[in-house]
């Protein structure tokens, strides 16, 4: 089985550097925010995975709290961004940064 | 060996993170990215097995951080302006303690090392071997926190609770914004939040009390506790969070936790032990006591939890209920 | 408790007139001062025979670092300080009563606070029974006066100010504290101590002739060139001031001080071995400041280079090192204390009376103001050294001890100076008594009020009495100079 | 609670940890305030009795929290050098939260008080208890209450500037605070354990190893932040410039003063008086930054235009007169850096005090604006020169003494050069005091403005703490006994080599 879970581990860890990438980048606010909420999802099933790989499954209390509060900080991000701003204004400041 | 290389992943991740960090100048990206650096490390913390610490990473570094930053955000402007000059001293400073970091590692023994004094002394052995017969309590990073080295916690406890006084001092009183914060008009949004709520509350009594025996305790409880109502009021408006939690109630209790806290240290002197000696609860003098440490672990735990959620939630209150200046 | 009393009724006295100032007319308050001198005369008198008797009435306040206690012991020398402070506090009080009077100076309840403060220190350098209380009154004794010097607040007093502070303090601190501080290094005690106390603990000369560079310097209050300065710009002071600054309290700590250090931490022995630049630099300061006062016009800047030249008759006295010129010295400090406060009150008199402070201007004024300008003469001839004035005595006791230092020089040095004196203090008198007055003067040139002219009247007596009556401070002094002086 | 005396060390924290909680909980401005000052007083009580016994040759028994042993629990072991800086923290605070009633009500918007209340015992709390401790890491704690509520403290000047300065404190004071966190963390690392006791023993065993070294690096830089040592002191005069009056009291008195105590504790009980007395060419390094943060210090303090500024400038040249103390490495140098710790104490919080008698009267402590105040508010200038004198180090005041002894531990050294240097920068304090001074008695009012004498309950606080730089200047015994007994344990302790 062990086997499989480290697959599993280093699946995600690459998906997890796709998302970071997204979010390093942008250009837009929406890449960003989805990326940063994949790469929430990834750190879940990441520890879950972890969990099993060190026969310490009882990891899955804190994936539960993970999934919980990616969700609350994603909603944060909704609920106070201004999205008024042009998202091709974002994707040009981010140029000159 | 594959334990190893996902650390090594984790690490380059967490590097190029900080790095991007640094030069970004744009805050949005920034504030995201640090929720991802956050929750990087909390695998981390949890690769090597402190669990308790990758939860309160978990709950405070990428949930409510991000929250409260995003409230800043909103407050303030996205983008930082440029700098005046080059930062040649912090970098130098950085570069340094990097560089005195990396040289202590030369004879640092290694980790997990179990010829390592830290894993022979005598502090630990006791933490190890008498913990369960002190206390009954299965999950020694508990026992540490709130008994052995309880008086630690009582500290930490009131740094939480200094940071709400510094807030409360600076920010004054719960201003009403001048343009009342738009409500969502998401029914997704809405009802997802509604139906998750009563479950976190429910998550957050269980991290509260199951801290004996697994990772949680006080910290985290008190924290998702907040973030219940933190999504209550963002989902609907601060306003009617008000409602249900009064800021000026929600300030008390962020005093009563600490003070909760402190009475069972005090009401051990007054049954005749010392400061927060909790052997002397419920008993007639036999020692050890694992009773008495349970009910005193218990209701310290309580006041810690007391305290984190109303400090959070009036961190939230202060920045969510201000106007953007 | 008993010798306590003449240093703290003076910073009462202090605290009395601010209270006065603030609830009384100002006659109540002048008029207190003068009481609470005349009754710190009387204590200080109470203590005089306890001191001949040869007791050494001590009081010990508080042992401010281990081993060095804030302490007093009163002992021949600083009971004849004390004596030459508190009897001349009577006489300027009841002065500096007419001339501020006249003078219409504004201040005068801080002025006269200042003045019983700087009493009371000057009093408690003379009664200190250790070198850190020495320097404790020392350096209060020069912030007390600061505000003294700085009195009339404009520009010129401002900077005469920063000249008094700045060279009084920095030398005390740098130097005289660095002095404070070896010997308490080196010899782990700081009591003074009959024979010296640095003798048979330090025996490198280079060393011993740094420490007493230190405090020959340190003292800057003695005015040694080249720390001279600070004294005729404190001319911008009113008279009164100057009078106790240059005559009374200021000056004479610091040629006090030497002269107990060289007496009581150094010892005559150490000290032959080492005094041979110290002597030279007294001698240099002697004549180069008459030189100088001969040159100047204004009265009191004169008075005060004559009086830079006095100081160092004393210091020159003190580094002889053997018994009589060293009692020649310490009667020097009453001689020309008396002396040189009669000439200030006189200067002083002049202004008030006459308006007038340059030399050049008073010709004839003997005439208008027979009584000030008699007592100008007297005292003149006190300071050059005259008999019957109090001032021979020391002259020649100095001169009998640079005989028995072997050190004709300086006798020489002593008489050029006696010369030099009169070349500067002469004039004066001439131009008072034998030349004619301008005739614009006629209408208001007029004697100072009396509380002017009474107290100067009486240093002046005290001048002459002091020729006949030299023996019995002679008998105070014996002890310390057993077998010395015969 | 049989005994009270038995549970004193502990009850010095808790007292006023639990009094701030309550004042939140109450809300009341003058409620807050009698809270505050019952507790300062209690535990300026407790720490002068505890003083007392040690110094009479009796011991305070190690106070076991939880009931634990040290090893496993934290334990507060009072020794002669707590109970003297306690007794400093909390005669301070009792002085400082006196005054605080009338400054705070002028300076402070009424509905904050409680909160200012509460932040102002809760740094108490935390100084206190880094003071106490005998344990590593809860240094570290109330390092962070400290720091945390002195951040909010300084913030609440009514200059906007206050926060700038607020800011960058905090980033400064964070730096220190995670320093120290690192060095604390490392030195568990290698020996298991946190109690300062057995630290002390053990550390010296792994005085070569590369984590010792860090530790030692990470806690003496870290310290050396807090306590505002050239060149880590940018954050310092801004700070103490534009808190309210009664911040920059408090924490120019108390804050920069428990951290040199944390300073000397880690250096000679952390890694040992003969670790220290090898390193020579650090100690070396460690003159030579005094010295310059002396020079510097009064050099810059001479072209100030404020006071509070002026003296806050003269504050980093008196830390490094403590530094310079604890350099020296010997028993005067090391009694003098301690003794200075206090007088400074008294005198820089009580000159403090005078600019809040003159911020709440001018609402401004500009040089100009005191022109001629010296007539005006005499009793207040009084004050203030009897503290300048103290500051400049006359004969007669706190300030004297400790200069002596630093002037003698350079002697000790050999370092006569450095005796000379000492010397002369007290004439630089002579300087920028009396630039003060001329100002207040010589100057003449831009304008005519109607000022009164402070009110009482500003001055006899004030008079308070000067009375007492003119008291410990010549009643030195106790303090200074305590003094030297404290350089005396810290030269030798740490555990044998």
């Amino acid at each position: 089985m062990e086997i499989v879970y480290s697959i599993s581990a280093f699946g995600i860890l690459f998906s997890m550097m796709l998302a970071l990438i997204r979010a390093a980048q942008g250009p837009t606010v929406f890449d960003r925010i989805l990326a940063v909420n994949m790469f929430g999802t990834m750190t879940v099933l990441f520890i879950g995975v972890v969990g099993y790989l060190t026969n310490r499954p009882d990891f899955l209390d804190i994936a539960l709290v993970y999934a919980l509060m990616n969700f609350i900080a994603i909603i944060a991000v909704l609920r106070y961004r201004d999205f008024s701003v042009d998202p091709a204004e974002e994707a040009e400041n981010h140029e000159h940064s | 060996m594959i334990i190893h290389g996902i650390t090594i992943i984790l690490f380059l991740f967490l590097y190029v993170i900080a790095i991007v960090i640094g030069r970004s100048r744009n805050l949005f990206a920034a504030v995201m990215l640090s929720g991802i650096f956050s929750l990087i490390s909390a695998c981390l913390f949890v690769i090597m097995d402190a669990v308790d610490v990758a939860f309160t990473e978990a709950a405070v570094g990428a949930g409510v951080s991000t929250v409260l930053m995003m409230i800043v955000l909103n407050l303030t402007s996205d983008r930082e302006s440029p700098p005046v000059q080059p930062k040649v001293f912090p970098l130098l400073v950085a570069l340094l303690t990097g560089g005195v970091l990396i040289y202590a590692t030369k004879d640092m023994p290694a980790f997990g090392d179990p010829e390592a004094l830290i894993h022979q002394s005598q502090t630990t052995n006791h933490y190890l071997w008498h913990s369960f017969e002190e206390s009954h309590i299965p999950n020694v990073v508990t026992t540490v926190l709130a008994s052995y080295r309880g008086y630690d916690t009582l500290g930490e406890t009131t740094v939480v609770f200094t940071a709400a006084v510094a807030v409360m001092l600076l920010l004054g009183h719960v201003r009403e914004s001048e343009t009342p914060p738009k409500l969502i008009n998401d029914p997704i949004a809405l009802v997802g939040a509604k139906m998750l709520i009563p479950y976190i509350l429910l998550f957050a009594l269980y991290v509260q009390f199951h801290g004996d025996f697994g990772p949680g305790g006080g910290f985290q409880a008190g924290v998702m506790f907040a973030a219940a109502f933190v999504l209550h009021g963002m989902v609907l408006s601060p306003k009617h969070t008000l409602k249900a939690a009064p800021a000026l109630i929600i300030e008390k209790l962020v005093a009563l936790g600490v003070l909760l806290y402190a009475a069972v240290g005090i009401y051990c002197l007054f049954k005749g032990g010392n400061f927060l000696e909790y052997d002397v609860l419920l008993s007639h003098g036999e020692k050890p006591n694992p009773h008495g440490q349970h009910i005193g672990i218990l209701l310290v735990e309580a006041g810690v939890g007391l305290t984190v959620f109303a400090a959070m939630l009036t961190l939230f209150y202060k920045f969510a209920l201000r106007g953007k200046a | 408790m008993m010798i306590l009393l003449p240093i703290l009724i003076p910073l009462c006295t202090a605290l009395l007139i601010q209270v006065l100032g603030r609830i009384a007319s100002d006659n109540v308050r002048d008029g207190a001062h003068t009481l609470m001198a005349i009754v710190n005369f009387y204590f200080v008198l109470q203590i005089v025979p306890l001191v001949l008797n040869g007791e050494r009435p001590e009081f010990f306040i508080a042992e401010m670092l281990p081993g060095a206690p804030i302490y007093f012991q009163v002992e021949p020398l600083g009971m004849l300080f004390a004596l030459v402070a508190s009897g001349l506090w009577i006489p300027t009080s009841v002065y500096a009563f007419g001339y501020m009077r006249g003078h219409h100076e504004k201040n005068q309840t801080r002025f006269f606070t200042c003045f019983a403060l700087a009493i009371g220190f000057a009093i408690g350098v003379a009664f200190s029974g250790n070198l850190i209380t020495l320097f404790a009154f020392y350096e209060a004794l020069t912030f007390s006066t600061f505000p003294l010097v700085t009195h009339h607040q404009d520009a010129d007093a401002k900077r005469s100010g920063r000249i008094y502070i700045g060279i009084l303090v920095s030398t005390s601190v740098c130097l005289l504290l660095s002095g404070v501080l070896s010997v308490w290094y080196l010899t782990g005690t700081m009591d003074f101590t009959l024979g010296g106390i640095i003798a048979g603990k330090v025996d490198d000369p280079f060393i011993v002739s740094v420490l007493l560079a230190l405090f020959a310097f340190g003292t800057a209050k003695a005015a040694l060139v080249p720390f001279h300065k600070w004294l005729p710009n404190a001319m911008v002071a009113p008279t009164p001031v100057s009078a106790l600054l240059h005559a009374v309290a200021v000056v004479k700590a610091g040629v006090f001080t030497i002269l107990k250090v060289s007496i009581y931490i150094f010892g005559f022995e150490l000290l032959s071995s080492v005094n041979d630049w110290l002597m030279a630099i007294a001698a240099i300061t002697i004549l180069f400041s008459s030189c100088v006062a001969l040159t100047l016009d204004n009265l009191k800047a004169r008075l005060a280079y004559s009086t830079i030249s006095q100081l160092a008759y004393i210091v020159l006295g003190a580094a002889m090192a053997n018994p009589i010129a060293a009692m020649g010295a310490a009667l020097h400090i009453v001689m020309h204390a008396v002396g040189k406060i009669t000439l200030f009150f006189c200067a002083g008199a002049i202004f008030v009376g006459a308006h007038k402070k340059y030399v050049s201007q008073m010709d004839g004024l003997g005439h208008k103001m027979p009584w000030t300008m008699a007592a100008f003469t007297l005292a003149s001839f006190s300071i050059i050294g005259l008999p019957p004035f109090g001032g021979v005595w020391s002259k020649w006791y100095l001169c009998l001890g640079a005989l028995e230092a072997g050190q004709v020089i300086y006798l020489v040095t002593y008489m050029l100076s006696s010369l030099l004196s009169i070349g500067y203090l002469m004039p004066i008198v001439a131009r008072a008594y034998f030349r004619k007055p301008s005739e614009h003067d006629e209408e208001h040139v007029h004697e100072a009020p009396w509380m002017c002219v009474l107290p100067l009247c009486i240093t002046a007596v005290g001048s002459v009495l002091l020729f006949f009556f030299a023996s019995p401070i002679r008998e105070l002094l014996l002890p310390i100079f057993e077998g010395g002086v015969q | 609670m049989s005994n009270i005396i038995e549970h004193l060390p502990v009850l010095q924290i808790v007292v006023p940890l639990v009094a701030a909680p309550t004042i939140v909980l109450f809300r009341n401005s003058t409620l807050s305030w009698i809270l505050a000052v019952l507790a300062s007083w209690f535990c300026l009580f407790g720490s002068i009795t505890m003083l007392n016994q040690i110094n009479g040759g009796g011991e305070i028994p190690t106070y076991l929290i939880g009931g634990w042993d040290p090893h496993v629990g934290i334990v507060y072991q009072v020794d002669i050098a707590n109970a003297f800086i306690l007794t400093l923290l909390s005669g301070i605070s009792a002085v400082v939260f006196v005054y605080a009633r009338t400054s705070v009500r002028d300076e402070i918007p009424e509905a904050k008080h409680h909160y200012f209340y509460a932040a102002l015992l809760l740094c108490f709390t935390g100084l206190m208890g880094m003071a106490i401790t005998g344990d590593a890491f809860n240094i570290f704690v109330f390092l962070e209450i400290s720091s945390l509520s002195g951040y909010a403290l300084i913030a609440m000047g009514r200059n906007p500037k206050a926060l700038t300065a607020a800011y960058r404190y905090l980033i400064m004071g964070t730096l220190g605070g995670t320093f120290i966190l690192l060095g604390i963390g490392f030195l568990y690392m290698m020996t298991g354990t946190l109690n300062l006791e057995e630290l002390s023993h053990a550390v010296p065993h792994y005085a070569e190893t590369s984590v010792v070294r860090a530790a030692f690096a990470f806690i003496t830089v870290g310290t050396c932040i807090k306590l505002a040592l050239f060149p880590l002191h940018m954050w310092l005069p801004n700070c103490y410039t534009y808190a309210p009056s009664v911040v920059s009291a408090f924490l120019s008195a108390t804050a920069t003063k428990v951290s040199f105590y944390v300073l000397l504790r880690a250096m000679f009980m952390l890694f040992g008086a003969a670790l220290i007395a090898q390193a020579k060419i650090f100690l070396s390094f460690v003159i030579f930054l005094a010295l310059i943060g002396i020079f510097m210090g009064s050099l810059k303090a001479i072209g100030q235009d404020d006071v509070k500024r002026l003296l806050a400038y003269s504050s980093i040249a008196q830390i490094g007169y403590m530094v310079l103390g604890l350099s020296l490495d010997n028993a005067d140098g090391l009694t003098g850096a301690i003794i200075h710790l206090f007088n400074h104490a008294l005198t820089k919080g009580g000159l403090f005090l005078v600019m809040g008698c003159f911020m709440y009267r001018l609402n401004s402590t500009k040089i100009k604006d005191l022109a001629g105040i010296g007539k005006k508010m005499p009793l207040t200038m009084l004050a203030f020169t009897i503290g300048g004198l103290s500051l400049i180090g006359v004969p007669l005041t706190a300030g004297f003494i400790s200069k002596w002894y630093l002037a003698m531990g350079a002697l000790q050294a050999g370092m006569w050069w450095l005796l000379v240097l000492i010397l002369l920068a007290s004439l630089l304090a002579v300087v920028y005091i009396f630039r003060v001074l001329e100002a207040a008695y010589f100057g003449t009012p831009e304008k005519e403005h109607d000022v009164e004498e402070a009110p009482f309950s500003l001055l006899f606080p004030t008079y308070v703490l000067i009375g007492s730089t003119i008291f410990f200047g010549i009643w030195t015994e106790p303090m200074l006994g305590a003094a030297r007994k404290s350089a005396e344990l810290f030269l030798s302790s740490g555990g044998a080599l």
